[in-house]
């Protein structure tokens, strides 16, 4: 299936998902004969030495090396061939690079924060085998690969979820997590089917090459009545396996809910790298989606409509975690958008940008929590910044990037999605994305520093017997928050210089061969014309800034220092802050139109269906009943009494006679 | 002329009135066996009239084993009607109930 | 006076009758040898009538002819057919002779028990022998007469008389009816024997259809009540409640084969010419029987009331072959009598070794956690039961097998569906049985009866039956060269 | 014309003994009703050349037979029967029934088949045609097995009789021949030492 | 007849389906201690499946013919045949058996303390009837072995079953008796149809007419899908589950639901192609119907075995519906899926089972939080939780997407009335709703705080237990990981089953009822 190409070290490539399983395996399997010491050893080495493989695989790809070629079959029937193979190009190993170096800093981080945990091995097993699945997920060079990645991970984010299984509410987490990812990995498997179906491979580059002339070829779906162009339908099915493991609406309930794993897996899993799978699904097939209008537009609707909604949720929220993670699931939107208006470069740029701050955000809460003593209410914190200053530093940092404040790594890629999507004409669509996003911008801005103010400045609310606790966090902890630091500042001004993200030329410069984008739906390159006849404008190009800007200024009036005006705020507009509070009541719609349904179905089927109409009503009262009662029929009818024998008898002989009779 | 088909009429006469008496009699056993014994009459009638009217003797033969057996028929019932009397003190067939169901 | 012709001519072959001669001669004999044995003793009776038995076996054997020979100026027939149905009814014999042992011990008049016994079977091999209905109808009385004091033998349980008495009564109808049906079809043929009338009904004027019918009927009926096929079959559960359970284990079986060769007989000799309307007689008795014996089983309580009901079923299964009228239908039939004989003797020997002091052992509940107490009769009576059952590898599936086989091959398609569907509603109660066996807790002490006979002959029929589970082949065969004489 | 008034007699008050035999009240009355019923039938089987089973039947049926009946009627306590309700209910069915069963036996009986001229064209034997000898003729030649055979049942019936009812009672004195013939010198014979 | 296919030149199939009897008649007559007997019958299991490894590597996988055959007289008198062999189909299911026995054996060594002598002779018996089903090519023997397997299988849920187990084990007899007595008048019919053969064999070679196809194949129908077990006649198989033994359990998923997924592919789709394909519609919507309807009854379940067992229907369903699509990947992947079934069912009755041990119930909501506890057994349950819902890397996933792939391109292959992509997606449904009975219930019970005292004092897994997951485990992850060997025997005979199943047979029926009729005229 396809000659191999390398130009690089298979030896090495392999290492890098190797390394990671083996020490999960050792941790896993051995992990109570080990002490923790050497668990954490082994995997954490394991991991870092993953990261500088990456790093130099990344380095060789920069310099124009891939690699293409398959190890193994997996399943071979017929025609329907499975093999396992890598591919390795610029998408890739940007990919490898942003997982395994957040997970490497989440690794270490992970021997403070979970120092003393009853089930610390178990933990860095955990992490580890989820490197490697995340490994696979983006190192695989066919949609079995990435599914089995795609599955892997939520395997392992299930698992990392309910990792405190003695707590009620993590353990509905994990569960939540996992049943709304098969919802989209149910879209997800369907779209394999069909690319299979249509194209006869499963092989990222044989699918690749085909779809222009399977386009061609016009193939439609009929259902009900309608139809649907079949590389729309594709990748649909495939987007909604996206929707679902990105934490995209409607399935993004689980990722807020998964706060209840431990800080380093939210980190890790849900910051920086599995929630991204989704954009590096759509990213990767591009060569698919660019075929696909209808497919874009649902792509943008969806990722707009995420970034807006949950962005508004994020403004109420007291949980310092879960600010987090609806402003991931928003900047998810973000990247979906970029995908949509087929900047996927963009968005592949803002993923590895997001990936550094968002993990640092969420590495540097975790420091404050722990500092807390697991408190996780931002109302019961304030003035943390003479306890905990590297925290607060790197906080700072990972808030100013995410604001979208220059030169900070979110300023370059977020700005560069706003402007694609302002200049991709896509009708109303790519106009309600723009405004979405921009209103997004500020929204941002305003909840993540009404998050940092509220846990850093404004009033000590820090009960006292926590007091005695606070402390700055131990150095394992702190040296990740720096190291990421360090990408939530740089990254964003490397890639936009170092990589030219901007530049439409992008897509065969840098993403040679790895992403592909239709000439006349590039929006780089408009952008690029509409800025050469400055057409652009101070709006278009400042507004991101401002708003940013208003949404800190915001931030500051209200929550800088303690102040009346949130809760004003709130007396003034009750239900919307209700609403808002309560996540626009998708846990309660969830639960009205599909888990009561669901389990009234059920029990409907069970005791009506199957008790009641095929054993009670087909089986005991169409037969069993129906013997019994002619059992008894026919014990009643032996009366014991002679002459009914002899009348029994006589009547036999007279029916059969009289019917012989009446025959003939 | 009387005909053979005289003859098998008055024994099947005879031979619904025996059947009749076996099942809607509700006075004792011996009235059955008594019935049994007219069926038994029957078939000896319709055995002699086809014996004549076939000019063939062995009808007669038959009727005439058909009255052996018929006598011992009676000896055994009666006995063991009387066996039974001894157990259930009546002989009325609405007694003869015990075994049912 | 004058056309006398004496001294009559000497019969020829009389050596066929070898058999019936050394049964008559010993029963006879024991009813003197009895008058001069003391009381103990007179367990010698029965092992002189099980040795009469494998002598008469022996006999049997090497007096077969390969066809059809006559004696008695035509009015014995010996042939293979008839042969092995002797055999089966002497092997019935001795087992319910064992089977009596130590039931019947305490009964008064222990020596006249056997050799009514032996009277019995010398009826039925006449009746096999038979190729007349003069034979036939004599044999069946003996058969009869014997049976009705066999069943109510125990007399001073009132049971045991009321079964008699009732057998008796409806016994005496059936063969009224059946003479009453003899009359018609002597009327119309003016002959007793089974071939000619045969063919004479073949050529037999159109107009005479309605008194064939009438004859047929009669006569199908008088056998069908004999063999207890349904609506004839009223008095099997009673009689087979009421009767002493060693006779009932011989009433089920013994008097079925000979019924059922008679059967064969009469359907194959003597109806040929009017096979489409006693087929269709029968397709409706024997899915009426199937039913019945199978449904009303369900509701019984008293095993041996429940096996009653169950020889009804199986009765129709048999009749399955005789409808097929073709020689796998034929062989079928013989097929799941001799099964059945094996199944049967033996759910009934251990019926009997339920009994204990003052339990008669016959409720299904008094099997409860008989598999604890005692794993090898519980092995032997579930084998025995799921072989009723029809459950392969045990020989009830072959007999089963066989017949509904053979009606497909006749083209009763839908009797076979029916029928195997009422087997299956059938398990239900022999399930239930070993239920009680396997699955429950021992409500009461056992005390058995330690009887070494007893325990071969349960042994043995567990084996046969599963035996020819195993390898069927060998009784299909048997059975099948056992029709010369009846095709 | 003569012989057929006596057919008609006879079938006429056969089937007035039969009616009477069913309908008795009195058990003793049924019996009368069946002897009478049963010299009827012997007048029939005379207006049909069968002297000899005529006679039969007059000896051993209302000789032995009804005699036997009479015997255990009156040895058992027999009620009065009273014609119970289950008659009546029973009677519309049973009734119709027993009456289409009748009607189909006479059809069949009175049908074509036994009209043929060959049939009905016979007429009575003459003197030296002797019913009984025709009987003995074939009776213990062609019929040997069945007369053994019918003297078997016999025996049978007389054994089953035995065992059902004799009982053994304690103040009656019996010989008891397995005793007589089993018994040693020592139980009967005492030597005394004079 | 033409020469048989063995290359080991013995019977192996014969030594294979008869050593365990041959074992358990020993045991019976010479052994009387319970442990010795333990030993015995674990002997007998271990030797039975050294004894049926040689036909997985002396099998040749480039031929659809059978293999390792066995040709003798049985039943002269009705044509009737003691014929075995195995193909690509039926090889893997018999090493299935042997192994799975061993691990019923193992299973039963402390948790059956009562007639353990019974209970060993019952399994072993058992295996000789279940072998023996996937081995016969003559029908008549085929079901005798079928039936057969019925009465162990009554004593095992009957004897050592639960609270309720006369009337699951009843139910489970007669429903299955019932189902299959059909089979045997089609049987017959076929017999006299094809001129007086019970050969398997010669009924996929005799060119039924419709007529005959439609009814054989509803007789064959009503059998299957008792056995499999298809809606609506499924409701024995909860409550047989319910109430027997934990060994039994896994018998009856692992084995006996297998034999009619196997009797579709060994009788309906060969031997009546064209009705096979006329009850498509009718057979999808079926499956369909176990695949969503069962999931949603197994997700409110609070009984641990039921909620198993009718996860176990769902998943039969994927067998079923791949089994009627015709392409090679959905009847590979029911096959496969079958396999695969038989180790991870098998594997969640037994985790029942150690629960089951320790506490004495299978309520769900009586257990919570046991993973505390019990950490190593908590992760063998989610390995096969994670298995039963099909996640890649597990052998589940192999069948049930290869089942996917071939219903979703079916269409491509044949025109069925109905698209039989919507049927694919509309199965794809069940990754969602597995992974919600399964994890909702394996959250209830092993995760949570621990507050019940009688949790508290579950000891984790012993040696023995763990020893009996380990082979599941490795199985289910070979299978899931590198699935080739397994594919590769069955490449040929399936492709081989398919040219068979898609070839009408009716234009020959028609030639032949032609021919016949030319002969009627000229015989005139």
């Amino acid at each position: 299936m396809g000659e191999t190409i390398t130009t690089l070290n298979t030896l090495e490539l392999l290492a890098i998902p190797a390394l990671p399983l083996i020490a999960a395996l050792a941790a896993g399997l051995f992990g109570w004969a080990l002490k923790d010491t050497l668990t954490h050893w082994i995997t954490c080495v394991a991991v870092v030495a993953a990261a500088a493989l990456s790093i130099d695989v990344f380095l060789q790809v920069l310099d124009g090396a891939s690699f293409y070629g398959n190890f193994w079959t997996w399943m071979i029937s017929d025609k329907f061939i499975v093999p396992v193979g890598m591919m390795i190009d610029p998408l890739t190993a940007i990919m490898m690079v942003t997982v395994t170096v957040v997970s490497a800093c989440v690794h270490i981080y992970t021997i403070g924060y979970m120092h003393g945990d009853p089930g610390y091995s178990r933990f860095f097993s955990y992490i580890s085998a989820f490197t490697f699945s995340m490994l696979v997920l983006v190192m695989g060079n066919n949609f079995f690969t990435l599914f089995f990645g795609w599955e892997a991970v939520g395997l392992f984010s299930y698992l990392l979820i309910g990792f405190w299984f003695k707590r009620e509410s993590a353990n509905s987490a994990a569960l939540k997590a996992f049943i709304v990812n098969r919802v989209g990995d149910l879209g997800f498997a369907v779209g394999i089917l069909a690319v299979w179906y249509y194209f006869g491979t499963i092989d990222y580059r044989e699918v690749f090459a085909a779809v222009s002339s399977m386009v061609a070829e016009g193939h439609v779906l009929h259902f009900l009545g309608g139809e649907m162009d079949a590389i729309t339908f594709i990748c649909l099915a495939l987007f909604v396996g996206a929707m679902g493991k990105s934490g995209q609406v409607p399935l993004h309930v689980w990722l807020p809910d998964s706060m209840e794993g431990p800080t380093p897996i939210s980190a890790l899993i849900h910051a920086a790298t599995m929630v991204t799978a989704g954009v590096f699904m759509v990213a990767r097939l591009s060569p698919m989606f660019e075929f696909s209008e209808t497919a874009l537009a649902a792509v943008i609707i969806v990722g707009a409509t995420t970034a807006f909604m949950c962005a508004t949720i994020g403004l109420v929220q007291n949980d310092i975690k879960r600010v987090i993670a609806y402003s991931t699931c928003s900047q998810l939107g973000y990247m979906f958008v970029a995908c949509g208006v087929s900047a996927y470069s963009v968005g592949i740029f803002h993923l590895m940008t997001h990936a550094y701050f968002k993990s640092l955000l969420f590495l540097a809460a975790g420091s404050v929590i722990h500092a807390v003593l697991a408190q996780q209410d931002i109302r019961k914190m304030g003035q943390l910044r003479k306890y905990m200053p590297i925290t607060y530093i790197t906080m700072f940092i990972a808030a100013l990037a995410l604001s979208g404040v220059p030169p900070f790594a979110g300023f370059w890629s977020k700005d560069l999605i706003i402007e694609a999507t302002m200049v991709r004409d896509m009708g109303w669509v790519s106009e309600v994305a723009y405004y979405a996003l921009l209103s997004g911008v500020f929204m941002t801005a305003f909840y993540t520093f009404r998050m940092f103010f509220l846990t850093f400045h404004n009033s000590d609310r820090v009960p006292a017997e926590t007091k005695a606790h606070l402390h700055e966090s131990p150095k394992v902890i702190t040296v990740p928050l720096m190291i990421l630091a360090i990408g939530a500042l740089g990254s964003g001004a490397w890639g936009y210089y170092s990589l030219n993200i901007s530049n439409p030329e992008v897509i065969d410069g840098f993403f040679a061969n790895s992403l592909f984008v239709m000439d006349a739906h590039n929006p780089l390159m408009r952008l690029e014309e509409l800025e050469h006849a400055g057409e652009i404008g101070f709006f278009g190009e400042y507004m991101p800034l401002i708003l940013a800007f208003m949404g800190i200024g915001l931030a500051w009036l209200m929550y800088f220092k303690e102040s009346t005006m949130p809760a004003t705020l709130a007396a003034t507009f009750p239900a919307l802050h209700k609403f808002l509070l309560n996540k626009w009541y998708w846990d309660e719609l969830y639960e009205k139109i599909f888990i009561r349904p669901a389990q009234c179905l059920g029990m409907i089927l069970w005791q009506k269906g199957d008790l009641a109409m095929i054993d009670k009503g087909m089986i005991h009262g169409g037969i069993i009943d129906s013997v019994q009662a002619g059992a008894a029929r026919l014990r009643r009818m032996q009366t014991g009494m002679v002459y009914h024998y002899a009348y029994g008898m006589v009547i036999g002989v007279f029916g059969l006679l009289t019917w012989l009779l009446l025959k003939a | 002329m009387i005909g053979l088909s005289d003859y098998l009429i008055v024994a099947a006469c005879l031979f619904s009135l025996g059947v009749i008496g076996l099942f809607l009699n509700r006075k004792n056993v011996i009235t059955i066996l008594m019935c049994i014994e007219l069926i038994l009459l029957a078939v000896n009638i319709n055995f002699v009239a086809f014996s004549h009217y076939l000019q063939d003797i062995n009808g007669q033969i038959f009727v005439f084993f058909v009255l052996t057996v018929a006598a011992s028929e009676v000896a055994v019932g009666l006995a063991i009607l009387v066996a039974f009397y001894r157990t259930r003190r009546s002989i009325d067939v609405e007694d003869i109930n015990t075994l049912q169901g | 006076m004058a056309n006398v012709t004496l001294p009559f001519p000497f019969p020829q072959h009389l050596e066929l009758i070898l058999p019936e001669m050394i049964i008559a001669v010993m029963a006879m004999a024991l009813l003197m040898w009895d008058i001069f044995l003391p009381k103990s003793k007179k367990n010698w009776i029965a092992y002189a009538t099980i040795a009469t038995c494998m002598v008469t076996a022996y006999a049997t054997i090497l007096l077969t002819p390969a066809a059809s020979m006559t004696t008695f100026y035509g009015y014995f027939v010996m042939d293979p057919f008839a042969s092995f149905a002797k055999l089966l009814m002497l092997v019935a014999t001795v087992f319910a002779v064992i089977l009596s042992l130590d039931y019947m011990k305490d009964e008064e008049y222990l020596g006249e028990y056997y050799c009514l016994m032996l009277f019995a079977l010398l009826g039925m091999m006449l009746m096999v022998s038979s190729n007349n209905f003069v034979t036939m109808y004599l044999g069946l009385e003996l058969m009869a007469l014997s049976v009705y004091v066999l069943v109510g033998y125990q007399r001073d349980v009132l049971r045991s008389s009321e079964a008699a008495l009732k057998y008796f009564i409806l016994g005496a109808l059936s063969s009224g009816m059946l003479l009453y049906g003899i009359t018609f079809l002597y009327g119309v043929t003016t002959s007793f024997d089974f071939a000619t009338i045969g063919t004479r009904l073949v050529d037999a004027n159109d107009s005479a259809h309605g008194v064939v019918m009438l004859g047929m009927v009669f006569v199908l009926a008088g056998l069908a009540f004999k063999v207890s096929i349904a609506p004839f079959h009223m008095w099997t559960p009673d009689t087979y409640e009421g009767a002493p359970t060693p006779v009932t284990a011989f009433i089920s079986v013994a008097p079925k084969v000979a019924g059922f060769v008679v059967f064969m007989r009469v359907l194959h000799d003597v109806l040929p010419a009017v096979q489409a309307d006693y087929t269709m007689i029968l397709v409706f008795l024997a899915a009426l029987s199937i039913i019945i014996g199978n449904v009303a089983a369900i509701a019984q309580r008293n095993i041996k009331r429940m096996l009653a009901y169950s020889t009804i079923g199986h009765v129709g299964f048999v009749l399955l072959g005789l409808i097929a009228a073709n020689e796998a239908g034929y062989a079928g039939a013989l097929v799941y009598l001799t099964v059945y004989l094996f199944m049967n003797m033996g759910v009934f020997a251990i019926i009997i070794l339920m009994r204990r002091d003052g339990i008669q052992g016959e409720l299904l509940d008094d099997f409860s956690g008989l598999s604890k107490v005692r794993p090898g009769y519980a092995l032997a009576m579930g084998l025995l039961l799921f072989s009723l059952a029809g459950i392969p590898f045990l020989g009830g599936f072959w007999a089963k097998y066989v017949v509904i086989m053979a009606a497909i091959e006749a083209d009763h398609l839908y009797l076979a569906i029916l029928a195997i569907i009422f087997s299956v509603v059938g398990c239900f109660y022999y399930l239930r049985v070993i239920k009680y066996m396997y699955f429950d807790d021992a409500r009461v002490d056992f005390n058995f009866i330690e009887s070494s006979l007893m325990k071969i002959a349960v042994a043995v029929t567990a084996v046969a039956v599963t035996v020819i589970g195993l390898y069927p082949d060998p009784v299909i065969q048997i059975c099948k060269q056992a029709l010369v004489g009846l095709i | 014309m003569l012989e057929a008034g006596f057919f008609y007699l006879f079938a006429a008050m056969v089937i007035v003994g039969g009616m009477g035999v069913v309908l008795a009240r009195n058990t003793m009355h049924s019996v009368m009703f069946l002897i009478f019923c049963f010299f009827n039938a012997a007048g029939l089987f005379f207006l049909l050349d069968a002297e000899f089973l005529g006679i039969i039947l007059i000896l051993i049926y209302v000789g032995a037979v009804m005699v036997l009946f009479m015997f255990v009627i009156m040895m058992l306590e027999v009620n009065q029967a009273k014609l119970k309700e289950g008659f009546l209910q029973y009677l519309p069915i049973g009734g119709m029934i027993a009456l289409i069963l009748l009607i189909e036996f006479i059809a069949a009986s009175g049908s074509g088949v036994f009209h043929t001229d060959a049939i009905a064209a016979v007429g009575h034997f003459g003197k030296d045609v002797n019913n009984t000898v025709e009987i003995g003729k074939v009776l213990y030649t062609q019929y040997l097995l069945g007369f053994e055979i019918a003297a078997i049942i016999l025996l049978v019936a007389l054994v089953g009789s035995i065992v059902l009812t004799l009982r053994t009672r304690k103040d009656a004195k019996y010989q008891n021949i397995s005793k007589q013939v089993n018994v040693r010198k020592e139980d009967r014979l005492r030597k005394v030492r004079m | 007849m033409e020469s048989l296919h063995n290359v080991l030149g013995f019977p192996i199939l014969s030594l294979s389906i008869f050593l365990p009897t041959a074992g358990a008649l020993l045991i019976w007559l010479f052994l009387k201690n319970d442990n010795a007997v333990r030993w015995a019958a674990l002997i007998v299991s271990v030797a039975t499946f050294i004894v049926t490894l040689p036909l997985a590597t002396a099998f040749d996988p480039t031929t659809a013919h059978m293999q390792f055959e066995e040709l003798h007289h049985w039943i002269p008198a009705f044509n009737i045949h003691y014929q075995l062999g195995v193909d690509g189909i039926s090889m893997p299911f018999v090493i299935l058996t042997s192994l799975l026995t061993i691990i019923c054996v193992i299973s039963a060594w402390r948790c059956i303390q009562t007639r353990v002598k019974e209970y060993m002779l019952a399994f072993l018996i058992l295996e000789t009837t279940l072998i023996g089903v996937f081995c016969a090519l003559d029908a008549i023997l085929f079901y005798f072995f079928w039936e057969a397997m019925l009465i162990p299988m009554f004593l095992i849920i009957g004897v050592w079953g639960g609270k309720n187990r006369v009337y699951a084990t009843l139910k489970f007899f007669l429903y299955t008796l019932g189902g299959s007595v059909l089979m045997l008048i089609a049987v017959i019919a076929m017999y006299f149809k094809t001129g007086g053969s019970f050969s398997i064999l010669a009924y996929m070679d005799y060119p039924f007419d419709f007529e005959w196809q439609f009814w054989i194949f509803l007789a064959f129908l009503v059998a299957f899908a008792v056995k499999v077990p298809m809606w609506p006649v499924h409701t024995w198989l909860p409550d047989a589950h319910t109430e027997a033994p934990t060994a039994g359990s896994v018998i009856l998923a692992g084995i006996l639901l297998k034999m009619g997924g196997y009797g579709f592919l060994r009788f309906s789709l060969p031997m009546l192609p064209d009705a096979s394909q006329y009850f498509v519609p009718l057979m999808v919507g079926l499956s369909l119907i176990a695949i969503v309807y069962i999931s949603f009854v197994a997700m409110m379940q609070t009984d641990l075995k039921r909620l198993i067992a009718y996860s176990s229907i769902a998943h039969m369903g994927f067998v079923t519906l791949g089994t009627f699509m015709f392409t090679q990947q959905a009847i590979e992947g029911a096959v496969i899926n079958m396999i695969s079934h038989g180790f991870v069912a098998a594997a969640l009755f037994l985790c029942v089972g150690v629960l089951y041990d320790r506490m004495h119930t299978r309520d769900i909501l009586a257990y919570g939080g046991v993973a505390s506890v019990m950490p190593v057994f908590a992760a063998v349950m989610l390995f096969f939780c994670m298995a039963n819902i099909a996640l890649p890397g597990a052998s589940s996933f192999v069948g049930e997407i290869m089942v996917l792939i071939g219903t979703f391109s079916a269409d491509q292959l044949y025109n069925f009335s109905f698209s039989t992509k919507w049927v694919a997606i509309a199965a794809t449904i069940s990754v969602v709703l597995s992974a919600c009975y399964t994890l909702w219930m394996y959250k209830r019970v092993m995760m949570g705080d621990l507050v019940k005292d009688e949790v508290k004092a579950m000891p984790d897994m012993s040696a023995r237990e763990f020893m009996y997951f380990v082979p599941l485990i490795l199985l289910v992850l070979w299978m899931g990981v590198y699935p080739l060997p397994v594919l590769d025997i069955m490449h040929v005979s399936i492709s081989n089953l398919i040219e068979q199943a898609t070839s009408s047979k009716l234009e020959d029926a028609a030639l032949i009822a032609q021919s016949a009729a030319a002969a009627h005229i000229t015989g005139h």
